[in-house]
């Protein structure tokens, strides 16, 4: 085979003329147009895949990763870089994954239908908001929880349903983003470590009558509870108890005298400490 | 990241690149040629392994020469790396496979810049050994070819009424031909995407551990 | 000529469907047994302090509540009787009201009075405490103190006061009874807030449905300084502030200002004549026209002592026609408020009680929007409701700001014309809330 | 198609921006056209981008393929050209971020992406397919580019308007922007024949 | 006893979306009644089947995806029956069904049903038969003296892919024939007397406003008038008043405000004009209302308003 070397010659010329071209300009220019960037922009940028691929709905991995930084993108936005790279921009980030203790969101109302009694007939536009300003809340008890799905609406991980009139939370779903927490007009959600199992759920500030006349589960702030309390953990003030989550052995002893049922054991169980 | 059980097993990469990180229907790369070539299956395994052999070349080759390519001058290397296998899969083709060469036509070039092999590149082959990247590329080729011809015996069959030109459902069968204009292309791509995912969502809920 | 606005709900089947009830009923006097009236009628920072307590004899037009702040007005008693209890009443507010419930002895033995005498004469620097004095606020629902509002700030250039006869509320005639039966009382209380302005223009705004209330003010009108009688077209919201101001002057108070930056002061006709009450004979607010309508047998216009329960009220009326009501409507039924239940009281801004059946009160049910762009057409703030509802969905409140949702008047005519039944008021209602308590916090 | 007159001018114009439709009608930049595409306010700057960077690579490689052709390196027009893309958009980018910041972030932030738009790479090629000449190489790259920046704009405005569209789950984002391309797509073959 | 309680407005129009529907299927009617005059049974069979196959085609995938069923709103039957008015009387009965499939699965339900779709479903499906059996839906059959001498069917081979919008090519048809029907095209589109009953029914119930259809109309006549035709043929021929009367018309993908709205109907009355004398399609009007279609939501974003007190301050 005759090979004309000349072609060779020609080809490796014209590559390597074009790479010197270019890459003497750029390496000028760059040293030119230098701009300075945050540094953290620089290492998502590295983490990322890299393929200025857009799929990201970034223009380009520049874009996404000052996104990133300023926090308008989520860290696992790189859909071509996969798992690793989202792993690898949360570390730069500093949002690691299982960090301290696991909290989960939970209700603090037991008011579904039939427990809490019905003030209203609530017929208009599905807001709690909007409800709770409207005559005193659709439920007697005015911190009671509506059950018109504001948390759930602002839930991004599918972990909360209305059931019966109240919220209902999917434990494993949940990831105790406080969202639902800061929605509710009635403040009846609080996140809490996941293994105080032992809760008060009732937020009533009224005391006896008015409070039982709102719902059968309506703490009367009676304090049974507190008198019965070995470990100091329960104490009654603004008209409910409330635990010490620290303090409290989940001995679940408060539950047992509680006339009105409104303290609970989750799981059932009652850990003997 | 968990480091200890997660080091990349050739075979792992391997189901990676065709199972889980699907390029056409997991990260949704390299849709120009998904959707251009895609009029027959013959098209969609000719383009998928086109795109296989540059996958794999440039893969082992980056990896190889990883440690010698400055930072700042990564993407152009790679993408002359990438160019030049191109190049050379383009004249095999255009001698041993004219009518497929005439078929494809401007996707062969652009092969350049499909970003899954870019992307491969960047994310893998820069910072794994030349082996492992070559299955890496394997892996992703392949997932690309099954996928696109996928695409392909759908979009023919409809449109055509044939698989690999085999006529399939007689002669009585009127062709919608939308499937092999345009429009079909994104169609038929957005609808298996779409059932792809339901499947997946489906599989997922019956046994949430298996898969991550 | 007919005035108007760009926008609004025409008269449609439906929408005026509850006006001829009640229209050609006069007006009759009702007093009940028992009055609850609450302490917080009118707009006020805080609710007006109560003088009195359990089981003091009080006389008619006594007061028995005295203003809180430079804005708070006085509670009058409006029967005379034995106070029976000062306390906490669920009324229409989110939370329980402070209320004086009084048993009437049926004698209505009135404290002493004291007049001003004739509203072209008499001293026009005494009209403002005099009206203050009687615990007058805007009757038309907002319930904004009327001494307030005629106190003009320093530098303000207000030309014209227009009162508002529209009533383009559904069912409600309690404004046009008044304009017919009492149309020297309205021009009087017109006249009484140009002298304590100093405002040359006076003008009597009525939709042309009222033709008889038309006639009536226009004869009592004549002769009269710089009163004018505007008929308007009648179509919703025709009497919103903003709308009048428009309709009347051509002039449109700019966003998020007052009818004052455009020069007016917008009163209702009933505010006026409660307003030459006071003047003219130094009597207070203790009564007015309520209509009574819907489901009831007899739907009327009464005249009812502040603090009637609704219950009485509509027991005067006849009762219901059907065996429960769905709804009980103080006000109209576009912006009315629902009642929680029977026993609350009737207030100086209660034009109305409209009674629904449960199937008129049981709301349908939302569907998707088909962009069928009446909301657009009909909204009189010339925004894109449905626009807004979608950004209100979508929690993007900053956008919503962008795009005027706080120019909403809240009128509701969107919801009304929208055939998905959307919510698109009430999702508006709700974000402004949002927004506004952000604001606040933000502050 | 060739220039030849003011009338052939506008025929060509309308046939690269509406008739042979970079995206609907030769799949080409079909990954930033479903990733760009979710604002209309990215999708415009993206266009822009493109459209300069067409129009530039165009002039450019004009030149290069006269080199090449003088050289008979043919064969190496694949890797010469995508070489040129990719230094010419990366320059443009640092020359823009330094002396005309304002632009720069109007459209620099979309450079990057552009280098692996393989419309621009495309375009070249054709126009060397086509042996066009330089103005009407220059043409073809304007002129492409703002079919694709038309058929991108018009999607993102559905898109921002599908927002709020309750679609099923599993067909949330690519999958129904995919669809929504397909659709579109189906509409712009009114334009077909425009041009015979 | 629990009163209800919800914020205003406590009663609404009258006007429902089932209600709006209903008016349109009431306005199609003359249409249909035409068809059935013209084409006989297989116009009824034709328009049966696209009805039923929407139907179906919504409840199945209502009742699949456990969405609520929506099928007493009518726009399904809105959209089948105008798939069915827009065949051919020649076309075999699949295609009126796939075409009704296609609308409601792909057009409509993938992108959440009612409300929606960005384009006219029934539009779409048509541009989708058009595309993809192009033989059958372009094969006019002509009732050629229909009027005169009843029932008289003739199905022109010879002139496949002549359009509707083309009747001059038939010798003797005049202004009378178009306005009649007595010229080849869609079962429901020819009979231009029922598309106009169905337009004044539409304005008159206030389903319907002026903008779209006489924005559209009024173009397509001044335009052709320009380029040296004759506007009344133009406007009476083919699909145009069809379309602007019932197709671009269509709420969901049609611009909110009232300029947009004749915005919308001057660009698609441009575009039918341009497809018509320059395009590859004798008949443009399907593809310039699906264009325009694509262009209502940037008309929708980017046209607005004045709102009320955006002025300067009195005095």
């Amino acid at each position: 085979m005759n090979i004309q070397w000349i072609h060779v010659v020609y080809a490796l010329l014209a590559l390597g003329g074009l790479g010197a071209v270019f890459g003497l300009v750029l390496d000028i220019a760059d040293k030119k147009f230098a701009v300075e960037v945050d540094e953290r922009v620089t290492r998502v940028r590295a983490a990322c895949a890299g393929a200025n691929c857009g799929a990201c709905g970034y223009p380009g991995c520049d874009g996404f990763a000052a996104a990133v930084v300023k926090g308008d993108a989520p860290v696992n936005g790189c859909t071509a870089g996969g798992a690793k790279t989202a792993a690898a921009i949360a570390e730069i980030m500093g949002v690691s994954a299982g960090s301290s203790e696991p909290r989960v969101a939970r209700l603090l109302c037991q008011g579904a239908v039939g427990i809490a009694k019905e003030r209203y007939h609530y017929d208009g536009y599905k807001s709690c908001q909007m409800a709770s300003q409207m005559v005193g809340g659709p439920k007697m008890c005015p911190y009671s929880c509506i059950g018109l799905g504001d948390c759930m609406d602002v839930c991004k991980f599918d972990a909360i349903r209305i059931e019966n009139g109240i919220a209902v939370f999917d434990e494993n779903k949940c990831v105790a983003c406080g969202m639902c927490e800061k929605t509710c007009p009635r403040h009846a959600i609080a996140v809490v470590p996941k293994d105080a199992t032992v809760l008060v759920r009732c937020q009533n500030s009224d005391i006896g009558r008015p409070a039982v006349e709102a719902c059968t589960h309506a703490c009367i702030a009676c304090k049974r509870c507190e008198k019965t309390c070995q470990y100091d953990a329960i104490h009654v003030s603004n008209g409910f108890a409330s635990i010490d989550t620290s303090k409290c052995t989940r001995c679940g002893e408060c539950a047992k005298v509680c006339p009105r049922g409104c303290i609970t054991v989750i799981g059932g169980q009652v850990e003997v400490a | 990241m968990a480091e200890k059980s997660n080091k990349p097993t050739m075979r792992g990469v391997f189901i990676n690149g065709v199972l889980n990180e699907n390029p056409t229907f997991r990260l949704v790369l390299g849709t120009c040629p998904t959707l251009a070539v895609t009029t027959s299956a013959i098209n969609g395994i000719g383009m998928g392994l086109a795109a296989t052999f540059v996958l794999v070349c440039s893969n082992f080759v980056v990896s190889c020469v990883r440690k010698m390519i400055p930072d700042k001058a990564r993407i152009p290397a790679f993408i002359v790396i990438i160019a030049t296998f191109v190049t050379i899969v383009q004249m095999v083709m255009q001698a041993f496979l004219p009518s497929l060469y005439d078929a494809l036509g401007l996707f062969i070039p652009l092969i350049v810049v499909n970003c899954i092999i870019l992307a491969r590149a960047e994310a893998f082959a820069s910072k794994n050994g030349p082996l492992l990247s070559a299955v890496d590329g394997l892996g992703m080729g392949l997932g690309f070819t099954c996928s696109i011809t996928l695409i392909g015996i759908i979009r023919e069959l409809i449109g055509n009424g044939s698989v690999f030109g085999i006529s399939l459902l007689g002669a009585s069968y009127q062709p919608m031909l939308l499937f092999v204009l345009a429009p079909g292309g994104f169609i038929t791509y957005g609808l298996v995407l779409g059932i792809i995912n339901a499947i997946t969502a489906h599989r997922q809920a019956k046994n949430p551990e298996k898969e991550e | 000529m007919m005035k108007s606005f760009r926008g609004g709900v025409h008269p449609l089947p439906g929408l005026h469907q509850g006006k001829p009830l009640t229209d050609s009923k006069p007006v009759k006097p009702y007093v009940s047994e028992m009055v609850c009236i609450p302490l917080n009628m009118h707009i006020a920072a805080a609710p007006s302090k109560p003088i009195v307590k359990k089981g003091d004899r009080v006389l008619m037009g006594q007061v028995i509540a005295e203003a809180v702040g430079p804005r708070g007005i006085p509670v009058h008693a409006s029967v005379s009787g034995t106070v029976k209890e000062v306390g906490n009443v669920q009324q229409l507010g989110a939370r329980t009201s402070p209320c004086i419930t009084i048993e009437n002895d049926f004698q209505d033995e009135w404290v002493e009075l004291h007049g001003l005498g004739n509203v072209e004469n008499c001293d026009a620097s005494a009209i403002i405490p005099a009206i203050q004095a009687a615990g007058i606020c805007g009757m038309g629902g907002a319930g904004f103190p009327t001494h307030a509002k005629l106190t003009l700030p320093e530098g303000a250039k207000v030309d014209t006061i227009i009162l508002n006869g529209a009533e383009c509320e559904t069912y409600l005639n309690a404004d046009h009874r008044l304009m017919l039966e009492n149309p020297v009382r309205v021009v009087d209380g017109l006249r009484a807030a140009m002298r304590a302005t100093g405002v040359e223009n006076g003008y009597i705004a009525i939709e042309d449905n009222k033709r008889d209330a038309i006639a009536a003010v226009t004869k009592a009108a004549t002769g009269r300084k710089g009163v004018h009688v505007v008929t308007l077209k009648a179509k919703y919201p025709q009497g919103a502030e903003k709308q009048i101001i428009k309709a009347v002057t051509g002039r449109e108070v700019p966003s998020g200002g007052l009818p004052m930056n455009a020069g007016c002061i917008v009163m209702n006709v009933g505010t006026a004549a409660a307003v030459a009450q006071a003047v003219i004979d130094g009597r207070p607010l203790v009564e007015r026209i309520t209509t009574v309508t819907g489901r009831v047998r007899e739907p009327s216009n009464l005249l009812l002592r502040v603090g009637t329960i609704f219950l009485d009220a509509i027991g005067a009326c006849g009762g219901y026609t059907v065996e429960e009501p769905g709804k009980i409507i103080a006000g109209g039924t576009m912006t009315g408020i629902c009642a929680p239940n029977e026993t609350i009281s009737v207030t100086k801004t209660t034009g109305g009680i409209v009674v629904l059946n449960k199937q008129e009160a049981t709301s349908m049910e939302e569907s998707p929007c088909i962009r069928c762009s009446r909301c657009v057409e009909v909204c009189p703030m010339h925004l894109n409701p449905y626009k807004l509802k979608n950004l209100c969905d979508m929690n993007d409140l900053e956008t919503a700001r962008k795009n005027n949702i706080m120019d909403c008047i809240l009128c509701s005519s969107c919801s009304y014309i929208c055939p998905s039944r959307r919510w698109i008021m009430s999702s508006i209602k709700n974000a402004r809330e949002i927004i506004a308590a952000q604001q606040k916090k933000g502050v | 198609m060739r220039i030849t007159d003011v009338g052939s001018f506008f025929l060509f114009m309308v046939n690269c921006i509406l008739c042979n439709n970079f995206i609907f009608s030769r799949f080409l930049g079909c990954c930033p056209f479903l990733g760009v595409s979710s604002k209309v306010q990215t999708a415009t700057g993206m266009g822009l981008a493109v459209t300069f960077v067409m129009g530039i690579a165009s002039l450019v490689t004009y030149f290069v393929n006269l080199i090449l052709v003088a050289l008979g390196l043919e064969y190496l027009q694949t890797i010469a050209f995508i070489l040129v893309i990719a230094a010419l958009v990366q320059f443009v980018e640092m020359f823009m971020k330094k002396s005309m910041p304002s632009l720069y972030s109007a459209l620099g932030i979309y450079l990057p992406l552009i280098t692996t738009n393989c419309a621009v790479l495309a375009v070249t090629i054709m126009n060397v397919e086509n042996s066009y000449n330089l103005f009407e190489s220059v043409c073809n790259g304007v002129f492409g580019a703002l079919g694709f920046m038309l058929a991108i704009v018009l999607m993102a405005g559905v898109r921002e308007r599908l927002e709020t569209s309750d679609i099923p789950k599993s067909f949330k984002g690519f999958p129904s922007s995919l669809i929504t391309a397909g659709l579109l797509s189906i509409a712009f073959m009114g334009f077909q024949g425009l041009v015979k | 006893m629990a009163l209800h309680i919800s914020t205003g407005p406590h009663l609404r129009s009258r006007q429902d979306t089932p209600s709006l529907m209903r008016d349109v299927l009431i306005a199609l009617c003359p249409a249909v009644a035409a068809s059935l005059y013209f084409y006989g049974f297989k116009a009824l069979w034709i328009e049966l089947i696209a009805l039923a196959c929407a139907l179906l085609s919504e409840y199945v995938w209502q009742r699949l995806m456990k969405k609520p069923m929506r099928l007493g709103d009518f726009s399904a039957a809105v959209t089948g029956l105008l798939i069915g008015l827009n065949m051919p009387a020649t076309v075999p009965l699949w295609v009126p069904a796939i075409g009704s499939v296609f609308a409601i699965i792909i057009v409509k339900q993938l992108f959440g049903g009612i409300g929606h779709n960005f384009l006219n479903p029934a539009l779409a499906a048509r541009a989708v038969l058009l595309t993809s059996w192009p033989s059958y839906m372009t094969k006019a059959t002509v009732p050629l003296r229909a009027l005169t001498l009843g029932f008289y069917e003739k199905t022109l081979e010879g002139v496949d892919t002549v359009a509707a919008a083309t009747p001059l090519l038939m010798p003797g048809t005049d202004v009378k024939d178009l306005l009649f029907g007595n010229i080849p095209g869609a079962i429901g589109e020819t009979c231009k007397i029922a598309i106009l009953l169905g337009l004044i029914y539409l304005l008159i119930r206030g389903v319907v406003r002026w903008q779209i259809p006489v924005c559209m109309l009024g173009t397509v006549a001044l335009l052709s008038w320009i380029l040296g035709k004759d506007p009344m043929t133009a406007v009476l021929s083919g699909g145009v008043l069809f379309g602007a009367v019932f197709m671009a018309t269509d709420y969901v993908t049609t611009p909110m405000l009232k300029v947009g709205q004749a915005i919308f109907g001057v660009g698609c009355g441009l575009l039918v004009v341009l497809i018509r004398n320059f395009g590859n399609y004798p008949e443009g009007v399907t593809y310039a209302i699906l264009i325009m279609n694509i262009v209502t939501p940037l008309l929708d974003r980017s046209l607005n308003r004045k709102v009320y007190g955006e002025v300067k301050q009195h005095g």
